[in-house]
């Protein structure tokens, strides 16, 4: 057996028993560490592929970073139970789901095995991949040359997100004092949504709890508090 | 002896979409879904690595380079998202999530 | 059986490396082999010998004796350590993730080892040789790999090694490790750009991911410490402990605060392993910051070109150098106090990543001018102005910040 | 330098200053402001005058294109200003009356509560006059068109908070909109047929046109020019529009937006070459609705209606002329027409002005004595207009007269008709002087002793139409002078009044000037115009010419004579030539009243029925339709992620399915 071949089959093997376990196992941090598995395994594909740098990244961006990320949000947040497989809460999604599955898999083959070993498409005649030049000369030399624009785009991109996730995750200011607002403004608004809620959970029963909104509880600075300490408990 | 062609990877990209694809309508649990979303992503990424190879053209790496950026910018904010939402409602179930309202 | 293997896929890890260039036969995979298990079994022995260093240092420093009753010197202690550890009883605790809980010891170990691969402990770099040496009729470098993604290798494996000690302190079901677990993820991932931004100058003196280009391009004493203007290197070795959680960074396993830390639950073996990894990433970290900016083994070689030129001396001042720099890490363990976590937090993030980022861009400019004809000095003013004024403004909007969360915070603790 | 652009922007920018500083400029500062840019336009006009003057003949045709306005396609509308002898003659005396104008009205509109904001759309209806007489391509035209068009309607119902006044101006507007319809279709069939909608390109690309096309199109145009310049059967306005303040009447409704639409007819000449037939409707409409006006100015008690109905008259004059391809004669009257006739309301302002906004002539008389200014003016506009030589009104009349006289075999037929009208005209002016400057003081007779003195009069004083009584009811109501006391002494106006008055007569006396007809030399009209219109008219012979001028000068001596006789010695009773039918302006306007009421109101029922159940119908029917599809629907957006990724897989999957079909396989 050439070693290339069984290369490929080991890290293949590895990589659908990785997406396997993202799928099939209950627990967040298995499902992660899963996903890390299957990283792994197209870094290697990635390398075997000659695409060296990606690989790299792969595992310093992916596993490095964005399954790290994963990890810690699953335990600051105190997710890390197993979650229920008994049954779907959405009529006939789980079924509907498989159907789609076939589907895409059996269409995505029919046209892969299809065609046999071929490749259909023009082979590149601006960015050829130079052997002599090192994958990452190369790979560095179309990044800032044809896909500049689109590289400088994403630096911004990414400051986006951090903003975006700095915006998102900051603790909720204080409460809004209703005392402040003259009359006739935001907060008749706010205590007629108030008395319009009590009068609700008067009438059901105090047992819809779970989509009920915690919005205008002036103690929802303290929420994040309690969940780390649940996390952590 | 079957030689290693282009196929095996793009089959074996195919077969980690469908994985994924399946597990992101089939968890509840968002943060699965979104490791279910990187799968996908990166059946992608294999699937561009691979013609990439067979092309002869680097331009298909710089993608997949691109996909990762944006990737890791998604996950930035799509946690950020979770976790505030998640502050809020005490549940790790994206059906819960279901409303128009904080 | 001439070839069994092309150059193609264990190529890509090895690549530079005149050993994989033409065909692969069985001579090619003896060196491997060699190479392998030199580097393992050397890395184990020094790990050893490093443990009992430090303790010794320190027990010196604290004015006792240290371990001295094992072997000369006590210097089997470690060994002695080792087997008791081993034969301990392996617990483990009811609510732990099983699974989990046997993996992260080898998270941990696996990658310290790995990192190894990469430094280049030998080899003449002098008289226009670039480190090649003759084994078995085979040329290759001293150094178990030379991939194109080099320097990139040892960024990926400080980025696994986080998985071990994040998910030795989940999997323990216990809330102290989880804490020291989180504690150690953040520093580590906060620290990790620190250490690529200053490795950033590095390859930009270098011009390549190679060590061993890395390396060769230093040699003559045109070390990188100096070649980028010493502030990379002082930011590495600061980012570098944090990574290693090593005092004064060792927050991970807190006693006061954490009891042991990540690895409270672990005992027997287990435990030994993260004991192995944490020494192990010692070693290494101090080999790579040898490689980065002290030209690793290169050195006078005296006019040498037998076995003594180009095995001998260089190892010997490789070995010199990492030994200096495992002191130093031993000085940093025996005199300085632990920080506060959010005094790491501010070191990471709002010193060490500008820093390194500002010192980047100011040896970018200092390239790009070069390249351009520009004037010098001229530049480096108008680069360094520039990288002045974002600094004050970062300080200015730091301050507003800090002011504005002192603000709410106020009424919010009150309550 | 090429200032011709500076000509509409002059008055375009007095009208965006006063749109934001209108009120800090107050009274009389406004008004002074935009007269300025109006005379500093006229000063700019007359540059281009003497720059167009000094290049050879065949060359006097300035364009400036300033930016390309609508690029589609090959349909490319530029905004550009062409400066020919044609549209600078409009030029000149649409600026120049209108700086006088404007002049006028500081004194006329003195004391208004809405006074900058009157001045704001003189400036507005300036610009929008010279973009109409300047634009180089039609679309522009019809830029300015509608712009005086809006200015027309803001004007006619300045005093709104009057619902008569309001309604006049909407009739104003709707009526002209009937018309600027007509101006639409012909733009675009012009579009269809040249390929371009430039004067430049019209005017070579003219004798190419189809004949039945080219009618087509000039009747087309001539709708619109029947709207604006307010020909029968659509000159039910113009009367109505007399509501506005008389300075808008002086240069609104007889200098300048009327006469339009015989711009634009003189402009598309080269079409109207080969438009045959349509001339000659052009010349009929023209004839008989200068019949009709006259006629029924004769039994007019109010002096802005006479001067109105006159008004119309004369438009028709204009069409004779240019329904007679006597393009020269139209713009020659167009030109004296505006001098006496914004003399001649100027007056009657002056006059309404001093008798505290009553404009009832039957309570005027022996204003001569109290009036010497304007009576003096007033008296040149009354010769001018009954074609007395040699005011201006007599050449070009004359002209107009023979040129029709002259124009194929219905050619008598056409001047006797003018004739009748030059008779007419001189009858009801002469009856309108001695109304108004002769007599007794009649507004000095008690009330009793007046409805006495009217009794006469009743049956007439009823017959005034609805919406006359009650425009003379709002202008005169506007600022709380209820009637005339006994004892009210008239007073001369202000100089800012007057002075336009003196130099309007002159220009009345003098106009005739330009195109005289004792031989070519004489004939600077003539020659200023030759380069801008297709051909040249025929005049008759000198004999014939003189003879036919002679009987000009008779009737209209004839036409005064018998007023005298009526209105001053009493030999006739009014009544017998004051008619009710001619008082109530041919019933026109109730005949338009029911058939709009009548059949007209129950087509329109039938359509608003059609539009409330088949239009209505179908939009509600989609509405409701969305409505329930939504609601079949809503269930789909449930808010649960994974649905929606259901979706978009189950969407990914058929783009495959679509793939793999499309596939060689």
């Amino acid at each position: 057996m050439r070693v290339e071949m069984f290369t490929f089959l080991l890290t293949a093997a590895i990589c659908l028993a990785g997406s396997a376990g993202v799928v099939l196992l209950r627990n967040p941090v298995h499902n992660a560490l899963s996903l890390v598995a299957t990283l792994f395994g197209v870094a290697v594909l990635f390398i075997q592929q000659g695409a060296y740098f990606l690989a790299a990244i792969q595992v310093i961006v992916y596993a490095g970073a964005i399954v790290i990320l994963f990890l810690f949000v699953i335990m600051l947040l105190g997710v890390d139970r197993a979650e229920g497989f008994d049954r779907d809460p959405i009529l006939g999604q789980r079924p509907a789901a498989i159907a789609v599955a076939v589907a895409i898999l059996g269409l995505s083959l029919t046209a892969l095995l299809s065609v046999g070993s071929r490749v259909t498409g023009q082979a590149s005649t601006l960015a050829a991949i130079d052997g002599s030049e090192p994958n990452i000369n190369a790979l560095a030399k179309v990044l800032f040359t044809d896909y500049v624009f689109a590289f400088e785009i994403t630096s911004v991109l990414l400051t986006v997100a951090v903003v975006g996730a700095v915006v998102l995750s900051r603790k909720a200011g204080p409460a809004i004092d209703l005392g402040e607002f003259p009359e006739g403004t935001t907060a008749d608004l706010l205590e007629a949504r108030h008395a319009a809620k009590t009068q609700r959970h008067e009438a059901e029963g105090d047992d819809s709890q779970g989509d009920d909104l915690e919005g205008d509880d002036p103690d929802d600075g303290d929420a994040e508090d309690e969940t780390t300490q649940e996390a952590l408990r | 002896m079957l030689a290693l062609n282009e196929t095996w990877y793009l089959v074996l990209a195919a077969m980690i979409f469908t994985i994924g694809s399946l597990g992101l309508l089939t968890r509840k649990n968002p943060l699965v879904m979104f490791m279910c979303v990187e799968l996908m992503l990166n059946a992608v990424n294999l699937t561009f690595v691979t013609f990439s190879k067979a092309l002869d053209d680097i331009a298909g790496q710089a993608i997949v380079f691109f996909v990762m950026v944006v990737a890791a910018a998604e996950v930035v904010v799509g946690l950020g998202i979770i976790v505030a939402i998640m502050r809020r409602r005490q549940s790790a179930n994206a059906d819960d999530v279901s409303l128009m309202r904080g | 059986m001439t070839s069994i293997l092309q150059t193609s896929a264990l190529a890509g890890i090895l690549a530079n490396d005149p050993l994989l260039s033409g065909e692969v036969g069985l001579t090619t995979l003896l060196v491997v082999l060699i190479k392998v298990v030199v580097a393992f079994v050397g890395l184990l022995l020094s790990v050893i010998l490093m443990v009992w260093f430090e303790r010794k240092v320190i027990a010196d420093m604290q004015n006792r004796f240290g371990p001295n009753r094992a072997g000369p010197f006590g210097l089997f202690q470690t060994i002695a350590d080792g087997m008791k550890l081993i034969f301990k009883e392996d617990l483990m605790p009811e609510r732990a993730d099983p699974f989990v809980f046997k993996l992260a010891p080898f998270l941990s170990l696996v990658p310290a080892f790995l990192t190894f691969a990469i430094v280049p402990i030998a080899g003449s770099f002098n008289d226009g040789l670039d480190g090649v040496v003759t084994i078995l009729g085979q040329q290759t470098f001293m150094q178990v790999a030379d991939p194109q993604i080099g320097i990139l290798l040892f960024l990926a494996m400080s980025s696994l090694a986080v998985y071990g000690i994040m998910l030795a302190g989940w999997a323990s079901g216990s809330k102290y490790p989880l804490l020291g677990s989180v504690r150690a993820t953040a520093q580590m991932v906060s620290y990790e750009a620190a250490l690529g931004l200053a490795l950033a100058s590095v390859l930009l003196i270098a011009g390549s991911l190679s060590t061993n280009a890395i390396v060769n391009e230093q040699s003559g004493f045109r070390w990188n410490v100096w070649m980028t203007g010493l502030v990379p290197f002082v930011i590495f070795t600061i980012a570098a402990t944090a990574e290693l959680n090593r005092p004064p960074f060792d927050l991970v396993e807190a006693e006061q605060e954490l009891v042991g830390g990540f690895h409270t639950e672990y005992s027997s073996f287990r435990f030994a392993m993260f004991f192995l990894a944490e020494f192990l990433n010692t070693v290494t970290m101090s080999a790579i910051i040898v490689t980065l900016f002290f030209g690793g083994p290169s050195g006078p070689t005296f006019g040498l070109t037998n076995w003594v030129g180009v095995y001998i001396l260089p190892f010997l001042w490789f070995f010199l150098k990492l030994l200096v720099f495992l002191c130093m890490f031993v000085l940093f363990r025996a005199t300085l106090p632990r920080f506060r976590y959010d005094q790491v937090m501010d070191l990471g993030w709002k010193l060490l990543i500008p820093a390194s980022l500002g010192w980047f861009l100011l040896l970018v400019a200092v390239r790009v001018a070069s390249d351009q004809g520009w004037n010098l000095p001229a530049t480096v003013l108008a680069a360094a102005a520039g990288l002045l004024a974002g600094a004050f403004l970062l300080v200015l909007s730091i301050r507003a910040s800090a002011a504005k969360r002192a603000a709410l915070s106020l009424p919010g603790e009150g309550s | 330098m090429n200032l011709i652009w500076l000509i509409p922007c002059l008055p375009l920018f007095g009208f965006l200053v006063l749109l934001v500083a209108g009120r800090k400029l107050g009274d009389p500062g406004a008004g002074w402001w935009g007269t300025g840019l109006v005379a500093a336009s006229f000063l700019v006009v007359v540059k281009v005058f003497f720059d167009l003057l000094a290049l050879p003949e065949e060359e006097r045709s300035l364009t400036q294109t300033l930016f390309t306005w609508i690029p589609s396609g090959s349909f490319k509308v530029s905004i550009g200003f062409l400066a020919d002898p044609l549209s600078i003659l409009m030029c000149l005396f649409i600026t120049g009356i209108g700086a006088l104008i404007h002049l006028y009205s500081i004194g006329y509109m003195k004391g208004d509560e809405k006074f900058s904001k009157f001045f704001l759309y003189l400036n507005l209806f300036l610009a929008s006059m010279l973009l109409l007489v300047l634009g180089d391509n039609l679309l522009l035209t019809f830029l300015g068109w509608e712009g005086v068009g809006t200015c027309s309607y803001l004007l006619i119902s300045f005093w709104h908070t009057d619902p008569a006044n309001a309604s006049a101006g909407k009739k104003a507007f709707v009526t002209n909109r009937i018309g600027d319809f007509g101006f639409m279709l012909g733009t675009f069939l012009v579009w269809v047929t040249v390929g371009s909608i430039n004067y430049a390109d019209i005017g070579p690309a003219a004798p190419m046109i189809a004949a039945g096309t080219a009618t087509a199109i000039a009747l087309l145009f001539f709708l619109g020019a029947v709207g604006k310049s307010a020909q029968l059967p659509l000159s039910v306005w113009l009367p109505d529009a007399m509501a506005g303040p008389t300075p808008v009447s002086a240069l609104i409704h007889a200098a300048t937006m009327v006469t339009a639409g015989v711009y634009l007819i003189t402009r598309l000449n080269p079409i109207m070459a080969q438009a045959g037939w349509a001339n000659d409707v052009i010349a009929w409409t023209g004839a008989i609705t200068a019949l009709v006006a006259a006629s029924i100015a004769i039994a007019q008690t109010d002096i802005k209606k006479v001067l109105a109905y006159s008004t119309v008259s004369q438009l028709g004059y204009m069409f004779l002329a240019v329904g007679t391809q006597n393009y020269v004669a139209g713009i020659f009257h167009m030109v004296t027409h505006a001098f006496f006739k914004a003399l001649l309301f100027l007056g009657a302002g002056s006059v309404i002005m001093s008798m505290s906004h009553e404009q009832d002539m039957r309570k005027f008389g022996n204003l001569r004595k109290y009036l010497p200014v304007t009576f003096a003016t007033f008296m040149i506009g009354w010769l001018a207009i009954s074609g007395i030589p040699p005011l201006a009104g007599f050449w070009s009349k004359d002209e107009v007269l023979a040129g029709a006289f002259n124009s194929g075999p219905a050619g008598p037929v056409l001047w006797v008709i003018g004739l009748l009208v030059a008779l007419m005209t001189a009858f009801y002016m002469t009856r309108v002087v001695i109304m108004t400057f002769f007599g007794s003081e009649k507004w000095r007779l008690t009330d009793d002793a007046h409805e006495a003195d009217e009794v006469g009069d009743v049956e007439s004083s009823d017959l005034v139409t609805a919406s006359v009584a009650a425009a003379e009811h709002g202008a005169a109501d506007h600022d709380d002078h209820h009637g005339l006391s006994p004892d009210h002494t008239p007073k001369e106006s202000h100089w800012t009044m007057t002075a336009p008055l003196v130099v309007l007569a002159a220009l009345s006396i003098l106009g005739g000037a330009i195109n005289l007809p004792f031989g070519s030399d004489f004939k600077h009209l003539e020659h200023w115009l030759e380069p801008t219109l297709a051909f040249e008219h025929e005049l008759p012979p000198v004999p014939v010419l003189v003879l036919l001028a002679f009987a000009a000068i008779a009737v209209a001596s004839l036409g005064i004579f018998m007023a005298y006789w009526v209105y001053s010695k009493h030999k006739i009773a009014p009544e017998k030539i004051e008619r009710p039918v001619l008082a109530h302006a041919w019933y026109i306007d109730e005949t338009y009243a029911k058939v709009a009421g009548g059949p007209g109101e129950a087509g329109f029922q039938g359509v608003a029925d059609f539009d409330g159940t088949v239009v209505d119908g179908a939009v509600n029917g989609v509405g409701a339709g969305v409505l329930g599809i939504g609601n079949r629907l809503r269930p789909v957006q449930s808010g649960l992620v994974r649905s929606y990724a259901l979706g978009i897989s189950i969407g990914g999957a058929l783009l495959l399915a679509f793939i793999v079909t499309r596939m060689n396989l």
